[in-house]
């Protein structure tokens, strides 16, 4: 191939690169191993993790069972080793898949469009937010304290160099819900979007229906965020929100040490010009079958580009997948067993500790510790092979005494006695 | 002549909603070893839901088949050749699934105690450290979750850079053949975007760099090589006028598969970069993503990077949360930690010598399918090829034949096609990316079926404009998609069953 | 109307031999950690081989292409209904492909100790007493590796038994609709097969039976329901029969999906019987194998089983080798263990109740079938059918279309094909068996599919006749195959080049 | 469907049995769980078992590394979830492979045809003796005693009750190969077939040639078993023999306590019309394509039921699959290399302890216990997580003071310091 190239040398390849940018020596990297070591290199590195504990972790990131269909479905290589499917002819599989999931995001959030999925539930929250700006001609941002603290930092991020100035509402400390007193007095003329949770950062159920019509009085946009998307199988649908956008993590996504997981952004119709993100919409092929491709891309960075609704190009499209997977194995039945399950695991444990906050939760809460701090009740319980709650007093220094505690359908009645024994 | 595929039956699928019937499942739990809860006591009777309308009920073997039969509509890297120039569609080992799933990784929580993540915290401080040897630069941030979102991590940075200085300032200049997320990531960076005409040689233009870069200036983000698969050779030179301005070089890695073990960024004036680990390392693209895009700077830009920061504490490794001067969070958590996995796996299977070969091959490759094909492809720029080659259909469309329509053909001789009408500067781009992992005779067949089209547009043009003709699906009607768009599945009314 | 498929374009691929080239590798091993060691020093120059001719050299990419587009011209359950008759061709579980991969079940080695091995014992302990339960039987083996092997296991046991008795007896008893295994295995054990002719229902024919059990008779082997789908009603006084002369009764027990739950052998008179776990118990086929063929007896046969058995000791499970009547080993080891493994989890998963709503759908969905088709389709014996349903082509031969052709057109309407031509006793038999896991939408376009071909047959008996018209392969031509085998591939010669 | 079938009650489909053969009780097993609590349960059957130990165990199973991609090749439904390939049309994929398995085969053995697999290497010898009285039109079959135990004594069981009585031959007590000198004794006019191994059990290579020329100069077939296929890859292929009948395990099986594993036969073409077991041959589709289909089965049991070569229906094809894989990953080159490691690695283990034999050995050989007995060597490996060799007392009392030791590609340096420490 070299000769048929008309060269001699490999060298020859790059003759024409300046001399001073070629690298004169070895990369300082060892030489390559075998497949064998290196799954033995990163099966050292897996047992130097957390196997064998219990966890009541959540705050973003769930322990749910991961049906085995999903790593069925998704380690085919049809679905593994495709690119985005622009060429619609040879990627109707990818693209069904898509249309279906859109759906579904549409079923389950109450919404009339989704999107074929964002980087992650952050990500989509910050994005929804930008989204309301150019849909609202506004530039300001309300969003709730109760919001997960990371997905607040990232909209800061975005909002501090889009001009999008971000202020935050506080919330009811009886309730643990958003303060609607507090949330009314921060909404003004200029806010675009106010930016809810729920369930919220503390596991507790908001309501939508208050903080829409304070937002919708003022001509702000309602987001609502979530992070817990097995909530959606029992909980009211957030259908008086303007944009929902949440994480979809829980939806056959190990932890994975926080990623790679699935955002989603849904919205009403008339809003999808200044949706954020890839779309797939069925059309017919030249015979009259149906068929489907990806859609008014005219929104999107390679048609668009500094006119883009957004940056992004690649998302998340197998993780979608898994979701997608996911959401058809448990299906309607499933879905709601799984969602009372978690709320039976959750209110067990609850029943055995202080939960801090009166507001209706899903499967987490806040608990004092009681004679201890937060962090020593962890202590206590790592000992025990449990992991325990996240502390809050990083996030909310009036929380210092507090854990946020997830249990959910994997949690088992006697590890959650162990927790109840140490708070 | 077809050589490479024959027509065979392929399994019809309706969607997951027309497929339900009410009752089937799939799923099963353990039972409850708690006591059930009254969800409408527990949450209120106005926070529970009704059954969600339409959502799927099939059974496990309906559910095994609706995915096995979608999936074999789909072309994939496993099927074979996937040139789409920029995208760098190369064998994804399957090794990297294995280790991805093991079981202290793939289930580690992002929050749980730094004393029990020292394992993930190794993976992601030995994959940092070996992008940095790669890209010759000093800092590796990873917690990008695709290419576009490394590149407005970067230009944040830069932005940071310059605020801390005194002025964000107002602009970023971008060649004409960029990527569309460069423009777009500009903007969202708050940025004005100046583009910048290429030479006739399809390269940077010195002189109307030169012009162009003022005190307004933030950064020039530049590909390379670019989009036409050229090496910049001017890249010092452009480095130095932008640093003589206070401004930065922000590069696009997407095209590192060029580079790898050639030369390094941080060697030729680069002072940000990003890198698509599911283009050069081999993460796969699952369709779409998941992707990873790291973030790679020169020490003066470290100050600014998102938190946390990995560093080393006296018990190993930890997140670093105290980065005062931090642009703060791009996403929650870490980044796309299973894809690092993947593509650190890659870095190990390879070795430093290996990585440098790979990238051989992937040059090797491109100049050798543009040898071939260009006896039959008008190539708009001459300047020597590195990983991807760029035709035009200039000839071809004199008999109203266009790149998009030499695709589609494509597609019938068995192949995916390339990128199509990418970059912009050409005009009826062919971009063509054969990756390393393709041997000589996966190329082999590519350019007689690419040969055999340029005869086909000759002898019939109708039969390529209307192309493909082997698939299931025949040529979508993308027009009609965007015009009445359906984004959903809805159950059918009465006038619409009847269809 | 075709409505289940479409014509789509799927990837030609040489064989492996084909396609290799000088050098390339798959594979790396790591270095080794002692010293290397000469070959033809330390084994001898004469037994050190020269390079094997002709062996795959491809790469990796080149290796997963060539499987995956192997596999992409292979129908399976995953793709839809698989209605092979006395298969069981039900939807196989991935949860147990997952357990059986498990690394201390599969890595353990048969003769780590068994201290070691309490898990794998305890696997096989449950089993057999699960299998046990199911036919109503005292004890399992489950060494046999396939249906087969297990006849051939019990045939055995049914000698040694008589042997010890005095006299191992000459014969064994088949009904002219066995499957080919049981006049194979009693041939196989030294027995002379004497034919059993059905009576005009399909059944044992009682009195041909009565009258053939002689003195000389070690058995009847008996399918139960037989290869007709039918109940064997007179099982009890056929087996009375039997015992009355000294002879045993064996049971094929292919067919057990139609009883599970429902009609226990062991509790109507049978003596010994295999069980096909890769029928009844969802165990994949896999292309052919492997199965698993455990062998239920009566206590009386017991002490024949073969070496080892299983056996609860003071520390746990072990195996008894101290078995002086036993026939000896079938195979190396303890048996098909992953299959055991698999079996066993599709047993936990439907447990009791579960098996036998299995058996119930089973058995509806044959009769569905069956109601459906019979106003089209020819049907010989009118008995009631338990899980599988023949007809005969009867009908259609008068069109010269045989069951053969009109399972080739099948294939074109997207469904495997029923089994054809069996049981012989049927001139032409449809053997059609939809297993439990069929939903009634794949049941409903099976029936169109069968009678919208009987309305070819009439219309157009060629397009029969020469399918399938859609597949990548047309009609195979088996004949040559036979008559000038070629059974392996060589290098091309000069002249076979030029072809 | 029910009324369908002009039913009312599911226990109607039932009606017409016998009553006295209903079952008129719930199964006495427990009732369905979950796939989470299946996983559960057999990993906590899995950790009842040797994880974390090394092991020097090889005896006819072995442990080599297996290419990732085996296992990504049969989980694929298209293959796992397909029937033996009847309908060539639909089957290609299987038959391709098949053909594939059945060449490398013959490429690795020196035969001319094989079959496209067997239970497992015992009964292919079994079969294979078999194979030759059919061939031979005599009775009698003559086993070395360094053919691996349990493979005789399933030559015994066969021969037993087919009246194929089975004589031993001795083996050298010095080198550990066969005795020529006995198997001249033993065969006589008589003799169907000689069966030898190599390597034996013992682990060494035998003079192929000399059995060869001992039976066939008394017009009996030499019949060559292998358990350790990777030896294949650097031995002289046993070309003398006339059948070929071994055990594919090495090439990528786990042990999985003793199966699945594949047997195979190989042959001459003159005796393929008394092969047993399915074959593909190539042929042609009514449209000239090349294809592949099942052929011969003029031999098998559904055509010639009593008179058919053997009883085997269902064999072991996704087991092949995994061993064409394997032959296909490693290739030319990788099994060579893999056999020479395999080489390298026991003739280290053999020059730190004390072999019993001088033949030369693969990547097996026995050991003496020095001033021990063989189970308490094993014993005290135990208690440092090394699972010693076989003790050959069980089988061979005059080797009551010996260990089988295997070491593979797997075995590391470390692990065998520790056996050589206690031997
Ligand atoms: C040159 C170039 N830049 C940037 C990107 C964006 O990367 P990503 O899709 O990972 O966001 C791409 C990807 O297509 C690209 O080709
Ligand atoms: C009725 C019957 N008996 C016996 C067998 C043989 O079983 P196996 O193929 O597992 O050896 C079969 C399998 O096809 C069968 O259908």
């Amino acid at each position: 191939m070299l000769r048929d190239c008309g060269l001699e040398t490999t060298a020859q390849l790059f003759s024409h690169l300046p001399e001073a940018v070629k690298l004169k020596r070895d990369l300082d990297l060892p030489k390559g191993i075998s497949e064998y070591e290196i799954v033995e290199w990163f099966e050292a590195r897996g047992a130097e993790g957390a196997n064998g504990y219990a966890s009541f972790l959540g705050a973003g990131a769930y322990r749910h069972f991961r049906p085995v269909l999903v790593d069925t479905v998704v380690s085919r290589g049809e679905f593994l080793t495709a690119y985005t499917p622009y060429q619609a002819e040879i990627s109707q599989g990818t693209l069904t898949h898509i249309f279906e999931f859109q759906t579904m995001i549409c079923q389950l959030t109450g919404m009339e469009v989704a999107n074929a999925s964002m980087y992650d539930g952050s990500t989509a929250v910050a994005e929804a937010a930008a989204m309301a700006v150019r849909l609202t001609r506004k530039g300001r941002v309300v969003v709730a304290r109760n919001v997960h603290p990371e997905y607040r930092e990232v909209l800061a991020t975005f909002g501090k160099y889009q001009g999008m100035p971000v202020v935050e509402s506080d919330y009811d400390p009886d309730t643990g819900r958003i303060d609607l007193q507090d949330l009314e007095s921060k909404v003004d003329g200029l806010t675009a979007a106010v930016v809810i949770q729920s369930p919220n950062f503390f596991g507790i159920v908001e309501d939508v229906k208050a903080a829409a019509e304070i937002a919708h009085r003022k001509g702000a946009l309602l987001v609502v965020a979530f992070t817990e998307a097995v909530s959606l199988g029992l909980l009211e649908p957030p259908a008086d929100a303007d944009i929902v956008a949440g994480e979809l993590q829980s939806f056959a996504l190990p932890p994975s040490y926080g990623g790679p997981y699935a955002g989603t952004i849904a919205t009403r119709e008339k809003h999808i010009r200044q949706m954020p993100g890839r779309l797939v919409g069925e059309t017919r092929d030249s015979r009259g079958n149906r068929a489907f491709c990806l859609t008014l891309s005219t929104r999107e960075q390679h048609i668009r580009r500094e006119k883009a609704t957004s940056n992004i190009c690649t998302n998340q499209a197998l993780i979608a997948l898994m979701a997608t997977v996911f959401m058809t194995v448990y299906g309607k039945q499933g879905l709601r067993e799984l969602a009372e399950q978690n709320l039976a695991k959750a209110h067990y444990l609850a029943g055995k500790v202080t939960p801090r906050f009166s507001g209706p939760f899903f499967n987490e809460f806040v608990a004092r510790t009681i004679g201890k701090s937060p962090e020593a009740a962890n202590q206590a319980l790592l000992e025990k092979k449990v992991i325990g709650g996240v502390p809050l007093g990083k996030y909310y220094p009036e929380l210092a005494d507090s854990l946020l505690l997830c249990a959910t359908e994997m949690s088992r009645r006697a590890d959650m006695d162990k927790v109840a024994n140490e708070l | 002549m077809i050589t490479k595929v024959r027509s065979h039956l392929s399994q019809n699928e309706l969607l997951l909603f027309e497929r339900s019937s009410p009752g089937k499942r799939a799923y099963q739990l353990p039972e409850l070893d708690v006591p059930a809860v009254d969800a409408r006591e527990a949450l209120g009777n106005a926070n529970v839901r009704e059954e969600i309308p339409g959502f799927p009920e099939v059974s496990e073997v309906e559910a095994i088949r609706h995915f096995t039969r979608l999936s074999s509509w789909n072309y994939s890297i496993d099927h074979g050749m996937y040139p789409l120039g920029s995208c760098t569609m190369k064998y994804n080992p399957r090794v990297n699934e294995l280790v991805a799933r093991i079981k202290g990784l793939a289930w580690a929580h992002p929050y749980q105690p730094e004393s029990l993540s020292q394992g993930a915290l190794q993976v992601m401080a030995r994959l940092e450290a070996a992008l940095a040897e790669i890209t010759g630069m000093d800092a590796v941030t990873l917690q990008p979750a695709a290419g576009a979102h490394g590149e407005l991590t970067g230009i944040l940075l830069v932005r940071a850079l310059l605020q801390q200085r005194g002025n964000p300032r107002k602009k970023i200049l971008i060649p004409d053949s960029a990527h569309g997320t460069n423009p777009a990531t500009a903007a969202s960076a708050g940025y004005a975007v100046e583009n910048i005409r290429s030479c006739e040689k399809g390269l940077l233009d010195v002189a109307a760099l030169e012009a162009a870069v003022t005190e307004d200036v933030a950064a020039l983000m530049v590909t390379n090589p670019n989009t036409l698969g050229v090496f910049e050779e001017n890249i010092v030179k452009a480095a130095e006028i932008l640093h003589r301005k206070g401004a930065l070089l922000y590069m696009d890695g997407a095209n590192m598969n060029a580079l790898v073990g050639v030369a390094r960024p941080g060697d030729f004036g680069v002072d940000v970069m990003h890198l698509n680990l599911h283009k050069t390392f081999s993460t796969p693209h699952g369709g779409g993503g998941p992707g990873s895009g790291p973030v790679a700077v020169k020490s003066v830009l470290e100050p600014f990077l998102p938190v946390p920061r990995l560093t080393r504490g006296k018990h190993g490794w930890r997140h670093d949360y105290n980065r005062p001067d931090s642009i703060g969070r791009v996403r929650a958590f870490y980044g796309n930690f299973g894809v690092l996995v993947r593509a650190l796996a890659y870095i190990l299977a390879y070795g430093g010598p290996g990585l440098r070969n790979a990238t051989v091959d992937a040059v090797l490759n491109a100049n050798y399918i543009r040898r071939k094909l260009e006896p039959h492809y008008d190539l708009p720029f001459p300047s020597p090829s590195m990983h991807e080659v760029v035709f035009s259909d200039d000839r071809q469309a004199a008999k109203g034949v266009r790149t998009g329509d030499l695709a589609k053909r494509l597609i019938d001789y068995g192949f995916h096609p390339y990128t199509v009408s990418f970059p912009t500067i050409v005009h009826g781009a062919l971009m063509i990316e054969p990756t390393e992992t393709e041997g000589k005779a996966e190329l082999d067949a590519f350019i007689e079926a690419m040969i055999s089209i340029a005869g086909e547009v000759e002898a019939d043009p109708e039969l390529v404009k209307t192309a493909p003709h082997s698939t299931r699906t025949s040529r979508v009607d993308e027009v009609t998609a965007a015009r009445r768009p359906i984004l959903r599945w809805k159950p059918p009314t009465r006038d619409a069953a009847s269809t």
